[in-house]
């Protein structure tokens, strides 16, 4: 579809880049005061706007990128959790007001970038959108200038990411070299034919770090707890969530059209002859959920033991992809929506307790459970859930993550790793369940949480419940979007 | 419905009373006795009406009724009764002797903190025990047996302030548990074998039954007699029981919840095979004859007559292994008679003891030694008197109760020999044996209580005759102990006395043949008569020569006897309570405590915990004094060893960038090579 | 001389000399410099690619060129990091940036 | 009001819970939440008696007007499926009534209130709900529910031991609760070859289909590990012999109202889920396992008792009675093998009423020693060897409090007797039934068992002697009796003791219906 045409499937794109111009000239206009009406009106027209957009649009810009239902939808996950967050950072007091604008803008041009992440089909666009995300990302994490730890973990971030990225383009040039084309559905067709599977594996295995390390699949986690502890709580929350979910779209469409026997994502797939990157993807995540969990073991302090679980998460999510089958994309679109929630509500409520009591470690959550009791329970909903737990819907995802496993009989030592994994994660989970609870504080402090945020941990933590006792809709929906 | 109503008034009118005084006793006090006499009053009436009934219309019997108590379809468990001649005669002794200790009681407990508990505590023992007799199934049997058993434990530790009751009444309770597990077992034998739990059905069904089987069965079911009767070996119960109130004594552990068992043995006796009643007849021997032997050296007037009703109980639950069951029933209503009279006497000494003790407060001599009283006849004549009686009575003197029914015993044991020989001799010995000694040591008692001079002359100085409330019920009873009360021949033409004539025949279905029996004993009559006679003589006579002439100086007697060490056995007790102490209940305990050991401190902290335990050892240096509390757990200890491996798990995460750069090429290049050996 | 070999060896050189800076050195800058050497050892495969592979298009061309600005653009944010750590901890040697870890 | 009223039963607490929230910030009235709870377990309590008064024993569970059946989750066939019928009936008023005395009984608490309240009520609702269900998932899910709530109420409102015996609760339970869930999962996905196709979780429909499934796995016949998974799963609540060393633990630390709890309604879930689940759908693994069952349950009787001997806290006596009289209950049910039917029926319905007698019996003794211990604050019959204060070590702990208390010492009595059997108060009539089946069945094991009926009179009447007995202990004589709250909790208990020992017709004609369809079912597998 030439350019001119494509621009109509491109317009939420459009309003982010517009959104995010804006905010840096009433900034530097001084129009500080209605940026916020600013963001709110720009996200509504970008939500309105994904809303309308046709679901199946095809092929844009000479194909360098995909409207389909499958970006749609991740698309919708990045937004709802970028606007949560955009609205949360308002009421986060580790980020003073004069970076507010910065960080607004940043987090936009991210979401455009995540946004080119779920549907760009070239790599040329893949390595764009990934980059898109990155550098705007390493400031994120330094945005707090003179605190040191905030720039410890940006340097790490941006050097272990360059490098990343840079092994990935080695591999992208192989990858143009042995197939001649950018498309990677040309790539699929001329790879398809190449016998000696030694030079894609050297592609695929340079192209998963890229990949691997967006999502921080292990060995790629190293940035992950350092970055996490290091930057503003807010942007953990941010990066725990947003871009593992468009690193998995990217990671799926590219490794599905590319790699697999089918040129499609809407029918289970088998590897290459030759190639099984499946196997691979298996141990790594067997290695990625047992590393997460162990590390997050004998963490004391909150936001990095919630970075070891998010390590752990993505092992489980991996463990799902790597049947390779439709419904374990399904399956981890599903435990991906339900896991964005949890996720979020928790790091909500640890914002809140730091804004309140500045707890930084489990201890300091002494008596939480008595302090401010209603949010308290939130949170054991929300880490209940992380751990897979009935009545949660955590235990919903888990199951249907699980079930892709048996559904296509392999790998059935990655389940009982799974299942070993999942009761090691009670224990840090229930460890915060414990100090909230059974261990005594007689700190009295007044807590004062604003309406919004109240509200939207409310918001994200019910569904817990409710995706537990009525999560069919959900999954139908989904299913309905690979038909 | 009339007649209905007048059965179950037996069980309703003590009921009523037990209810009533135990909700509202405090407000009656002293009237709350009143009260409970009223009703007790009022069944005896009935129990009259019953039994005059029994006599006018001899065709109407047995009364039987039954209605379901519930069903589950199959199994459908029914309740009612089954009267006949000998259930009216017992309900009537049961009634007046009832009503006689009640009122002996009004006196007997006056001023005690719980008097009407007392009263109300004998009403639901006279309910239980009408229930034992009214009966129809063996399940209802049970029941209140059970029920007995409780208001025996209620009573015995009526007074549990003090150390002892209460332990004698735990002792009594268990002790009758053990017999009542083997009646449980005997009655589901029975039921999954006939398909009933009433008595008559069962009489009727048992003849498809396996012999051996029903012996089996049999004999379990008269374990719960044993125990109940206080048969040897589950007698240990009965002395100790003498803690309780001496009315409650007298009417519960003399007069009829003792014989409850030789009741109900006689019911089932009808299938009891003849191996069965043999072994029923050897306890019986032993019984009578071993407990007579252990009554010799008691000195608590109260033990020698505990020991003594275990000896009489004997004698009956032998008449029935011999066959003799008229016999036992004869037995078991004169032996109430004048059992009941007998300790109603010694509580009276009791009390006069108490009272004159009291005055000289002193506390520490023990009222119930005979060896502080003696010469009492002249300070209280009348409980001399009626004592004596009952004491003739009991020794098997003519023209006494006992004299009939202990001889129709005797008579059946020696039948029983003529018609199986060998060993048998033993029952007729040990019969003739145990009359001698009860003789003896009952007439010891006679005289060391009211004869000679007083061994203790200012406790002596004090005594006081009992207030007729008390006495009126001995002589009431000591008529009833005199011999031509049964003999009365109320209808000419039968020959023999009513009660014989009222007890009628049996038809045995396991095997005896009842005309055998019954002419066996016929014949035996005489010479068991006249062996009997002397052996009574002889017993009082050696005893007069040793108590009351003092003729021959107990000293040397008992000394020689103990050469061969018969004079400790029976100051001992045949060492069965230290038996029983040291090869039962020490080592039970010791058991208990062991499996709680093995349970807790061994099952659950070490096998339940192994896992945890082992782990604990691999990772101990590196536990957390977060989890230090669950220590010993299972997923604690793996939880150790797994922090263990994260610890080290963490130094990968050094915190320099480079090492992680180096970590994710070394992952890749390894990854690259294993994909090449592929 | 008109075969790929070279190129693609020489690119394989420039990466493997880019990875062994970003190991070695403790500067940060110069960490800095070994990612550009892996970019531009891309570069090169890229512009080989298309040289040689016969393909009828210039996307390799392209590509090399934006990957050319994009590195620009890191590296501008990157050493406004480095420069915003020397402020804070007074060096640039990455050793000294570990206060988080295990 | 037919269809909503078992909804209502379960959702009520919850509601009361709710409500509860606002009303604990708002409303300054003491006490005002206890009273809220008590108002919400009254009328579930009068729920459940209209419930009783409407109940037809001869309709089956999908006949009778109360059944429930919506769609829920489409996706897997699970289905809002609640009815009730004999089996279930007397567990749901055990519930309604034990919830609502021990509200009572626990008007004392007054350490964080609300929390401790509204758990109790969510409690409450896990408990209805498990009767109620009729959808394994539906069952599962409730089954679940009521763990988080227990972990609490004992972790924060027990005692000195509390968390050691909250985590080793908690673990346990979900240790049993996984291997019913993978039997669960087995069932749906074997059954859907016979249910043309769809999986279901549908009790009464699965009871037709479980017993076709022939398969094998890892060379196990499929029907025998579901049979064992939901074995494991129901045995830790039972709790059965290997696994019942939980209990004691559990029960000495919780709160008296959740000992109560514990004891009365929980312990029946392991007896009830068997009866529920395991005996109708694997009917031939009952068969098969019937033996077995009987010598567990002939093990927990004596094993139980021996240990419940030998205690000297009286509280872990009172957990290991349980022990033994929940061997009853096995026995009972084992026994549904019987050749004779009379032996089975006595066998079944002696174990359902002994679960509804044990429940309230246990209840009163639990309430029981509470009230002791509210006043003196220890619960020791003698003091152990190696009591902190060693010139009391060794010696009784009470002794002679007859005198002192005689109303409370008469309740206890009354307790007591009716824990070791006594007639005419209802534990009788049950072990009697239980006994008399498993006799029919397993003539010996059955006769070693009986040695029970002495056992537990031993440690019973052990404990009352040295307690309350003989002379008054100096250090008691400032007691006071028994108080008319306290007395409200056990009377009404205590008049269901007396009345169905005197009269137990209502509790047979209530399940023996229920019972005999199950039997039959099982019968009909040998």
């Amino acid at each position: 579809m030439n350019n001119l045409s494509s621009i109509s499937y491109f317009l939420p794109e459009f309003l982010i880049i517009i959104t995010s111009l804006f905010v840096i000239v009433f900034d530097l206009v001084s129009l500080k005061k209605s940026n916020d009406i600013l963001i709110g009106l720009g996200l509504a027209c970008i939500a309105f706007l994904l809303y309308q957009l046709p679901k199946n649009g095809g092929e844009i810009f000479h194909g360098m990128l995909i409207n389909d239902s499958f970006s749609y939808y991740f698309k919708w996950l990045i937004l709802i959790s970028t606007t949560s967050i955009i609205i949360v950072s308002k009421y986060s007091k580790e980020l003073d007001l004069e970076y507010k604008t910065e960080f607004n803008a940043l987090i936009l041009f991210v979401l455009l970038g995540m946004f080119l992440m779920t549907n760009s089909i070239d790599l040329l666009m893949i390595y764009l959108s990934i980059e898109l995300v990155s550098i705007p990302s390493y400031i994120l994490a330094g945005i707090l200038k003179n605190d040191k730890k905030s720039n410890e973990a940006s340097l790490k971030y941006v050097i272990f990411g360059s490098f990343a990225s840079g092994l990935m383009l080695f591999g992208l040039s192989w990858l143009y070299g042995i197939s001649g084309s950018t498309n990677i559905y040309d790539i699929y067709q001329s790879i398809a034919m190449i016998d000696n599977p030694y030079m894609i594996y050297m592609s695929l295995m340079l192209i998963l770090i890229g990949f691997g390390y967006k999502i921080s699949m292990a060995p790629l986690h190293y940035w992950t707890p350092d970055v996490y502890e290091g930057s503003p709580t807010i942007v953990t929350a941010f990066f725990s969530v947003a871009p593992k979910v468009a690193g998995f779209a990217i990671l799926i469409r590219t490794f599905f059209i590319v790699f697999t026997g089918s040129n499609s994502l809407v029918v289970d797939a088998i590897p290459l002859d030759g190639i099984n990157w499946t196997l691979i993807i298996a141990v790594l995540s067997a290695v990625t959920m047992s590393i997460g969990n162990l590390l997050a073991l004998k963490q004391d302090n909150v936001k990095r033991m919630l970075a070891y679980s998010t390590i752990s998460h993505v092992g489980f999510m991996l463990m799902a992809f790597s049947t390779a089958s439709i419904d374990g994309i399904i399956g981890i679109m599903f435990y991906l929506t339900l896991y964005m929630f949890m996720n979020l509500s928790a790091f909500f409520i640890v914002i809140h307790v730091e804004n309140n009591f500045n707890a930084e470690n489990i201890d300091q959550w002494g008596g939480m459970g008595y302090k401010s009791p209603v949010l308290a329970i939130f949170m054991l909903l929300s880490l209940v859930s992380l751990a897979g737990l009935p009545p949660t819907s955590g235990f919903v995802g888990k199951v249907y993550l699980f079930r892709t496993l048996f559904a296509t009989e392999q790998f059935y030592w990655l389940g009982i790793i799974a299942i070993l994994n999942s009761v090691i994660s009670l224990y840090y989970y229930f460890k915060i369940v414990k100090s909230m609870y059974f261990d005594e504080s007689d700190i009295k402090e007044e807590e004062n949480t604003p309406l919004p945020l109240y509200l939207i941990i409310i918001l994200f933590s019910s569904q817990n419940i409710l995706f537990y006792m009525y999560w069919s809709p959900l999954y139908n929906y989904i299913t309905s979007l690979f038909r | 419905m009339r007649e209905i109503l007048q059965i179950t008034s037996f069980l309703f009118l003590p009921l009523v009373s037990f209810i009533i005084l135990i909700f509202w006793g405090k407000r009656f006090k002293s009237h709350s006795s009143t009260l409970a006499l009223g009703l007790i009053g009022l069944m005896v009436l009935n129990s009259i009406i019953l039994f005059i009934h029994t006599l006018s219309h001899p065709h109407h019997w047995p009364l039987e009724q039954s209605f379901e108590w519930f069903s589950t379809g199959n199994l459908s468990i029914s309740l009612g009764y089954y009267v006949d001649n000998i259930t009216s005669i017992m309900l009537m002794v049961v009634s007046l002797i009832g009503f006689l200790v009640h009122l002996y009681s009004t006196e007997y407990m006056k001023g005690d903190p719980r008097y009407s508990r007392y009263f109300a505590f004998l009403g639901i023992f006279i309910f239980s025990m009408n229930g034992i007799l009214l009966a129809d199934s063996l399940i209802m049997m049970y029941i209140f047996w059970e029920l007995v058993g409780l208001s025996s434990f209620l009573l015995i530790g009526f007074w549990f302030e003090k150390d002892k009751p209460p332990l004698a009444a735990n002792k009594a309770f268990l002790t009758n548990r053990v017999g009542d597990i083997g009646m449980f077992i005997g009655i589901m034998i029975l039921y999954f074998n006939v398909g009933s739990f009433n008595i008559n059905g069962i009489i009727n069904g048992v003849g498809a039954m396996n012999p051996a089987l029903l012996t089996v069965a049999g004999l379990l079911v008269f374990m719960g007699a044993v125990g109940k009767s206080a048969q040897f070996p589950l007698h240990i119960w009965l002395p100790d029981a003498m803690e309780g109130p001496t009315p409650v004594s007298a009417l519960i552990h003399a007069a009829t919840m003792v014989a409850a068992g030789v009741y109900m043995t006689f019911r089932i006796f009808p299938f009891l095979t003849p191996e069965a009643l043999s072994i029923v007849a050897i306890v019986g021997a032993i019984t009578a004859f071993g407990a007579a032997i252990i009554a010799i050296t008691r000195n608590d007037i109260k033990a020698v007559l505990a020991y003594s009703t275990i000896s009489q109980l004997g004698y009956m639950i032998m008449a029935l292994g011999v066959g003799a069951h008229q016999a036992a029933l004869f037995h078991l209503v004169t032996h109430a008679m004048f059992k009941a009279c007998l300790f109603l006497c010694s509580g009276s000494v009791i009390h006069a003891m108490h009272h004159s003790l009291h005055d000289l407060n002193d506390n520490d001599t023990d009222p119930q030694d005979m060896r502080n009283m003696g010469g009492l006849k002249d300070k209280m004549p009348i409980t001399h008197a009626t004592m004596l009686v009952s004491t003739l009575a009991i020794a098997g003197v003519p023209f006494f109760s006992g004299f009939l029914s202990k001889d129709a015993i005797l008579a059946g044991t020696l039948s029983y020999h003529h018609m199986h020989h060998g060993w048998t001799i033993l029952l007729p010995l040990a019969g003739f044996g145990a009359a001698m000694i009860t003789a003896f040591y009952m007439f010891r008692l006679i005289f060391k209580t009211f004869y000679g001079k007083p061994n203790n002359h200012d406790i002596y100085k004090h005594i006081h005759e009992s207030p007729y409330v008390m006495s009126i019920p001995l002589m009431v009873l000591s008529f009833l102990s005199l011999a031509f009360i049964f003999t009365l021949n109320l209808n000419p033409l039968h020959g023999h006395g009513w009660f014989t004539h009222l007890i009628g025949h049996v038809k045995h279905v396991a095997g005896l043949d009842m005309h055998l029996v019954e002419d066996g004993i016929h014949h035996a009559h005489n010479l068991a008569m006249y062996i009997s006679l002397l052996v009574a003589t002889l017993g009082i006579v050696i005893s007069v020569l040793f108590y009351y002439l003092k003729k021959v100086d107990v000293e040397k007697v008992s000394n020689f006897f103990n050469i061969v060490g018969l004079y400790s056995l029976s100051k001992n007790k045949f060492y069965i309570e230290k038996i029983y102490n040291t090869i039962l209940y020490k080592p039970f305990f010791m058991q208990t405590k062991m499996a709680s050991f093995i349970d807790w401190n061994i099952y659950d902290q070490k096998i339940v915990d192994a896992w945890g335990w082992i782990t604990l050892k691999i990772s101990k240096y590196s536990a957390i004094s977060d989890y230090s509390i669950l220590d010993q757990k299972i997923i604690d200890g793996t939880s150790h060893l797994v922090q263990y491996i994260s610890s080290k798990l963490r130094k990968t995460q050094s915190g320099i960038i480079q090492n992680y750069l180096l970590g994710v090429l070394a992952v890749l290049v390894i990854t690259i090579i294993v994909i090449n050996q592929i | 001389m008109d075969y790929i070999q070279p190129y693609l060896m020489l690119s394989s050189i420039l990466f493997s000399m880019g990875i062994y800076a970003v190991i070695t050195r403790k500067n940060a800058v110069a960490i800095l410099m070994g990612i550009e050497l892996i970019l531009n050892s891309a570069n090169i495969n890229f512009i080989a690619f298309n040289r040689f592979g016969n393909f009828n298009t210039l996307d390799g061309h392209v590509f090399s060129i934006f990957v050319i600005v994009l590195a620009a653009a890191e590296a501008a944010v990157a050493l406004a990091i480095i420069i915003n750590l020397f402020k804070n901890i007074g060096t640039v040697d990455v050793d000294q940036a570990r206060e988080m870890k295990g | 009001m037919e269809k909503s009223i078992l909804s209502l039963l379960i959702f009520l607490p919850v509601l009361g819970a709710i409500i509860m929230l606002p009303v604990s910030k708002y409303i300054k009235i003491p006490n005002v939440i206890k009273y809220i709870a008590l108002g919400t377990t009254g009328l579930q309590l009068l729920l459940a008696g209209w419930l009783y008064m409407n109940f037809d024993a001869s309709l089956s569970v999908m006949e009778s007007p109360f059944t429930i059946q919506v769609e829920w989750i489409k996706h897997f066939n699970i289905e809002y499926f609640i009815g009730i019928d004999g089996l279930s009936i007397p567990m749901v008023l055990l519930t309604a009534l034990l919830s609502f005395v021990c509200i009572l009984a626990s008007w004392n608490i007054d350490k964080k209130i609300l929390g401790y309240f509204s758990l109790f009520l969510l409690l409450d609702a896990g408990m209805m709900g498990v009767f109620l269900s009729l959808d394994f998932f539906l069952f599962y899910i409730f089954w679940e529910v009521m763990l988080l709530p227990m972990y609490f109420l004992i972790g924060i409102w027990g005692g000195p031991q509390r968390h050691y015996a909250a985590i080793k609760f908690f673990l346990y339970t979900l240790f049993g609760s996984l291997f019913m869930l993978l039997a669960m999962i087995g069932l749906y996905y074997f059954t859907i070859p016979f249910n043309d196709g769809i999986g279901t979780f549908n009790l009464i429909k699965l009871i037709e289909l479980a017993p076709q499934i022939d398969a094998q796995l890892w060379g196990y016949n499929v029907q025998w590990l579901l049979w064992i998974s939901l074995f494991i799963g129901f045995a830790i609540k039972v709790p059965i012999f290997p696994f019942h060393t939980w209990l004691p633990l559990a029960h000495v630390e919780a709160p008296t109202a959740i000992s109560v709890i514990l004891a009365g309604v929980l312990l029946k879930m392991g007896t009830y889920g068997l009866l529920r689940i395991s005996y109708p759908l694997l009917p031939g693994e009952v068969v098969a396992f019937a033996y077995t069952l009987a010598i567990l349950g002939v093990i927990n009787i004596l094993w139980g008792a021996l240990n419940a001997i030998a205690q000297i806290d009286m509280k872990k006596m009172v957990a290991y009675s349980s022990v033994s009289h929940m061997g009853y209950v096995l026995l009972g049910m084992a026994a549904v093998v019987s050749p004779s039917a009379a032996g089975a029926e006595a066998g079944m319905n002696g174990a359902v009423m002994q679960m509804f007698n044990h429940g309230t019996i246990t209840a009163m003794l639990f309430l029981l020693v509470g009230v002791l211990y509210d006043q003196t604050h220890h619960r020791w019959i003698v003091y152990p060897e190696n009591h902190d204060n060693q010139d009391l070590a060794g010696k009784l702990g009470f002794g002679g409090l007859a005198s002192q208390m005689p109303i409370y010492s008469a309740c206890v009595a009354l307790a007591f007797f009716a824990g070791l059997g006594l007639p005419a108060l209802s534990g009788f009539i049950s072990e009697a039934l239980c006994f008399i089946g498993g006799f029919s069945a397993f003539k010996l094991l059955t006769v070693i068992g009986t040695l029970g009926i002495l056992l537990n009179a031993i440690y019973f009447l052990r404990a009352y002697q040295r307690v309350f007995l003989g002379p008054l202990n100096k250090a008691y004589e400032k007691l006071e009796d028994i108080n008319t709250r306290e007395l409200a909790t056990v009377v009404p208990i205590a008049f269901l003791v007396l009345l169905f020992g005197v009269y137990p017709k209502p509790l047979v004609d209530m399940v023996s219906s229920a019972i005999s369809s199950l039997i039959s079912i099982i019968q009909g597998a040998i």
